[in-house]
């Protein structure tokens, strides 16, 4: 199969989407002219113009705030975020505005919206600008929120984010935007909703996300060294979470590890973690596991943006020693 | 005065009639506790409303504050599911789900009151940049009030609004409170439509107690967005007659400054004594609408009162699609 | 003891505190005319003066940004956001700016300011008026976080914030507000950081905080009237929650129930879950419970709202099903 | 010109040209790869950090952008510290744990650069405020660029410095660009100054690239605030030489048109030209300064370079007090 970068494969998504459907369009902050920070808006604007695709002034309420209002109206905007980083700028209309209007209007309206978040660390960008913080989105109903780990997720599920009647995060890494992967010619769609069992094992069930998966990969290959087989379940959406696969694959391995870059406390691996406690407890043989950032911002000089950052050798230790438990 | 009809002459007292009676009526079942939540009361201000929804057609939008029921009513919501949503019922717009906060009707353009104060302008605003983008002669309206006009979301519209040429009118209803605040303490400015210089935006101050003034004003607004030159600026000034909300002590003003304004600049009292001097409307033409709105009342309030609440199942419906 | 009420004792910690320290003032919408919404700063602006207790414009970006501009420049400023439901107005401040500030300037500065933050769910409040979103901020590094349940906490734990020199957020429960509870005369401070076991028991461990503890109480009582004796927790602070109480109950009671009117999904209730399941669990006899709000927005509607509201009856009785689990 | 003493030339000359060397080394060591993370350099703006700073002193604040360096060396940070930072060593002035986007010195009141665009204005108001708490004759001021103008931020912090009559500073650096887009594509007004009009606040534009006319410009602004009359805007027009960031391509405009701009208005050209003209400084004396400033500049460089990373165990502290 052909390879591209997943930022190639957002692209085909976004123009696939736009071709099909007149009533997407894209706005953001430097996305016409400059193509996007990571390239991820690239040529867009050559073929589809400066109508659809859309430089917005520095006012990420009003980004967010107009998609929701245009979602309304019967358009379905593609909101970029420029950084994760910057929803907090918008967070009211993201979870009073954007995640409630159905509900709390009985159902009258749909919000047909994709909101773009770049996040994790990226070459010591620092406090502001590495954050990955998709974990208060899975406290807030009424959002769908995913997170794909390769270029071909990220292309099947950005066209199922454009083309889902509800309002979808899509948090696409920064890292991983050069990564090359398969990826299918043509029109696919990955299902939002749905985890991927990407190898199976009997030993442990690592899951994660997003980046989070390279260390998933790493880390089960160390195991493997060790003799022991770890199944990888890869999330690829957090709302709603695939509570089914999760489960098989927990009361078949009898062991969980979780893994992402955000930060531990508070992060979508507690829901994980305390989802299976709660369901599947009775199955473990041994303690869960997350492995996450530490309680501290992000920080800028490279050895502390090293410390900070997943390490995948300390982990398979870590879940080596859970192993003589 | 004769460019006006009779039509749209009966319309505006409909109209102001209605609100003023639905509001009366709200407050008084609110007292007796048969309203949950929170009301904010749109008595005195209904000239606003009336005036500048009665340009609109339901596929105008308009985006509106916690004081909405006054806007709902003068889009053209109807009354039943309005008074229900209000009483928590069923059967209301929003399926008891909104309440008086969130009163909506999408089906005549009406896009939502609004709990968070400021939260309307970018929904107007995305309303606006959909309507240019379908190329729709149409309009979205955002309503707002002094208070919120300090909001930094007020700011983004605004410029939004300005560099993109919406087809975007901001109306402000500057009451002279935002709840226990003058405005003058928490708002720099005395004129606030001045703003609208800092976007290169067109404005206008008009009479919010005189519903032909309000007419007048937004109708040049509204030529001038349909030309597509942009957005316009309204700035209505009024006052709020009522408590911020029901219930609330009023301990920041005084009775008499209230019934002063009251007394003086009740908008429909003003329409009454002009359509009656003029001899534009008689008085049995006044009784006559205002028997309808009684019956309409009623009406709303049998059918709120004779609804159902919902299921407590129906709180896991209408979260996705 | 005397009694007196939530609001009060809310009222007293911030006078006493005010007089103790000049450099304490408030700021908020409606605070010193109206003196709250639900009276908790009731008679400040007579005893300080508008200087001290400030009305402001409604711009909760220049509440919280001035509050730590404030902070930095020398003051101990005291941030009221009206309802927590406002907190995304403010959020890039929040986490951003006030969570990062000290650490991402490498500890030049500290940042003394609490936010008052009044939550849950009150009188059909709906949607936008009734959150409770203290998860979120679990997972921001930079911050305090304490939630009191009762008006003895409320007094000693505003006092303690105030005089932290750490940015604190208070989350205060509006239906609370009104209770009455023994308060001690006089100075006191009720640590941040400790959890409070306030019955002790030897069969299950119910952990809450905040509003969350009327139903802890009851669901206590409900289980004793079945004999099982359940050990209370109060949590009082999330951030830092108090890990060894917590340990200490599980590993005795063997069992573990979290109760929290926030939504369950991605709650305060996952991280304790989540933290036991990583470091207890072979301690316990049972699944891990957790009780918290469904996923969706709160409702209008009274009968939707106390559909949507915490059941200490039910609870109870998924708790004995997990009995003879 | 006669007002100007020597030693205040001087001291421009120096400020300016210090930023200029250091930007320009900052420059080349991030293109060799020594230097970690995003810069945004200064290069073409310094007479307006120059102007403004030079009349402050450290118990002023100043809240600043991403976008920092010079004002952050014109506050009067060491340099060595700044450079170390910008190296991430843990000499560095915030350890290492900021970088060029965060980038402080509290010692000199200078509260911060800023990620957030517009994330300053609220952080000087809130600086303004505790000065007035504390009546101190002191002032706050805050930088920021066109683009930042359109931040909702900006309206809330313009409209409470002036009900608030705060001592604070608007300082806009109108440089013509944000990132890839020209202003006036999403600003929504040629003069952002004018946007004071909205909070009935004193505004003046100045000459971003002539020192003195900035310096003047402030001075007039620092005057009327310290009188207790409340806050002040200044827009300095000026133009942003650089790509936004090092290793920005540029693709959104031409070589040319920068070329030229940097050709006919470089403040330091402006600055030097001027002086010499007038006899005010000769070329020995201006040798000096920058002899001064290359020495300065090689310290820094060296202590930077021989600085230590910080520990990794150094990740943990710094958080909570
Ligand atoms: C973001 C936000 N902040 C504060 C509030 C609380 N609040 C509700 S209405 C109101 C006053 C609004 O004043 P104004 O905008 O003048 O409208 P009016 O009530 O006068 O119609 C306030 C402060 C809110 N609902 N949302
Ligand atoms: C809230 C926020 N939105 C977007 C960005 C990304 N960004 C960084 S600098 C910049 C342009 C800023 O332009 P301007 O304010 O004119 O300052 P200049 O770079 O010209 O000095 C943008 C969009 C950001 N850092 N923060
Ligand atoms: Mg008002
Ligand atoms: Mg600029």
């Amino acid at each position: 199969m052909r390879k591209i970068t997943f930022a190639q494969a957002t692209l085909e998504a976004t123009a696939e989407e736009m071709r099909r459907d007149s009533r997407v369009f894209v706005l953001g902050e430097d996305i016409a002219r400059q193509g996007g920070i990571f390239g991820q808006f690239k040529g867009l604007a050559q073929e589809f113009g400066h109508d659809r695709i859309m430089d917005t002034p520095i006012s990420e309420t009003a980004i967010i705030g107009a998609s929701v209002g245009a979602a309304m109206a019967g358009m379905r905007p593609v909101a970029d975020m420029h950084f994760a980083d910057f929803m907090g700028v918008a967070m009211d209309e993201l979870f009073n505005q954007m995640a409630k209007i159905r509900y709390m209007f009985g159902g009258q309206t749909t919000v047909p919206m994709v909101v773009r978040a770049p996040d994790g660390l990226a070459s010591s960008a620092a406090a502001q600008h590495s954050q990955s913080i998709e974990a208060w989105f899975m406290n807030i109903p009424g959002i769908k929120v995913v997170a794909p780990s390769n270029p071909a997720d990220a292309k099947g599920l950005l066209k199922s984010a454009i083309r889902d009647d509800n309002p979808v995060i899509y948090f696409e890494n920064k890292i991983l935007y050069k990564e090359s992967g398969e990826v299918p010619e043509g029109e696919y769609l990955t299902p939002i909703g749905k985890a991927k069992v990407v190898k199976e094992g009997k030993d442990i069930t690592i899951i994660s996300y997003s980046i989070g998966m390279k260390d998933a990969y790493i880390v089960a290959e160390i195991l493997e060294d060790k003799g022991i087989e770890a199944e990888i379940v890869d999330l690829r959406t957090l709302v709603p979470y695939d509570k089914e696969t999760i489960l098989e694959s927990v009361k078949k391995t009898n062991r969980l590890a979780i893994i992402h870059e955000a930060v531990k406390q508070g992060g979508a691996g507690a829901e994980i973690a305390a989802f299976v406690a709660e369901n599947a407890i009775e199955y473990l043989d041994a303690p869960i596991m997350r492995f996450g950032a530490p309680f501290v911002p992000v920080p800028f000089s490279p050895p502390l943006e090293k410390a900070y950052r997943l390490n995948s050798k300390k982990i398979a230790k870590d879940i080596l020693v859970n192993f003589n438990y | 005065m004769l460019k006006y009809s009779k039509d749209l002459l009966k319309t505006f007292y409909y109209k102001m009639y209605k609100i003023r009676r639905f509001e009366e009526t709200v407050e008084k079942y609110f007292l007796d506790g048969e309203i949950p939540g929170f009301i904010h009361l749109y008595i005195g201000e209904e000239a606003i409303a009336t005036g500048v929804c009665t340009l609109l057609d339901k596929n105008d939008y308009i985006a509106s504050t916690h004081r909405g029921h006054g806007h709902t009513i003068a889009k053209g919501a109807d009354l039943n599911r309005v008074m229900a949503e209000i009483f928590g019922k069923k059967t209301g717009s929003c399926k008891g789900k909104g309440g008086s906060m969130h009163i909506a009707d999408f089906s005549v353009g009406m896009l939502g009151a609004n709990g968070v104060v400021g939260g309307g302008y970018n929904l107007a605003a995305g309303a606006a940049l959909a309507i240019k983008k379908q190329k729709r002669n149409n309009v979205s309206v955002v309503f707002f009030g002094d208070g919120a006009s300090n909001r930094g979301t007020f700011h983004e519209a605004m410029n939004l609004a300005s560099v993109w040429k919406l087809p975007l009118i901001f109306v402000c209803e500057n009451n002279q409170w935002a709840s226990t605040t003058p405005y003058r303490t928490s708002t720099s400015v005395e004129d606030i439509s001045l703003r609208a210089i800092g976007y290169n935006m067109e404005r206008k101050i008009v009479d919010g107690n005189d519903v032909f003034d309000v007419y007048e004003g937004f109708k040049e607004a509204l030529n001038y967005v349909k030309s597509g030159k942009g957005p316009y600026f309204i700035e209505a000034k009024t006052y709020r007659i009522k408590g911020h909300f029901v219930g609330d002590p009023e301990l920041y003003r005084t009775k008499e400054e209230v019934q002063k304004v009251f007394r003086e600049n009740d908008p429909i009292k003003r329409f009454e004594e002009k359509v009656l001097g003029e001899n534009l409307l008689d008085e049995v033409e006044l009784k006559e609408i205002k028997d309808r709105v009684e019956i309409e009342i009623e009406e709303a309030l049998k059918f709120a009162f004779e609804s159902e609440y919902p299921e407590p199942h129906e709180l896991y419906e209408d979260l996705y699609v």
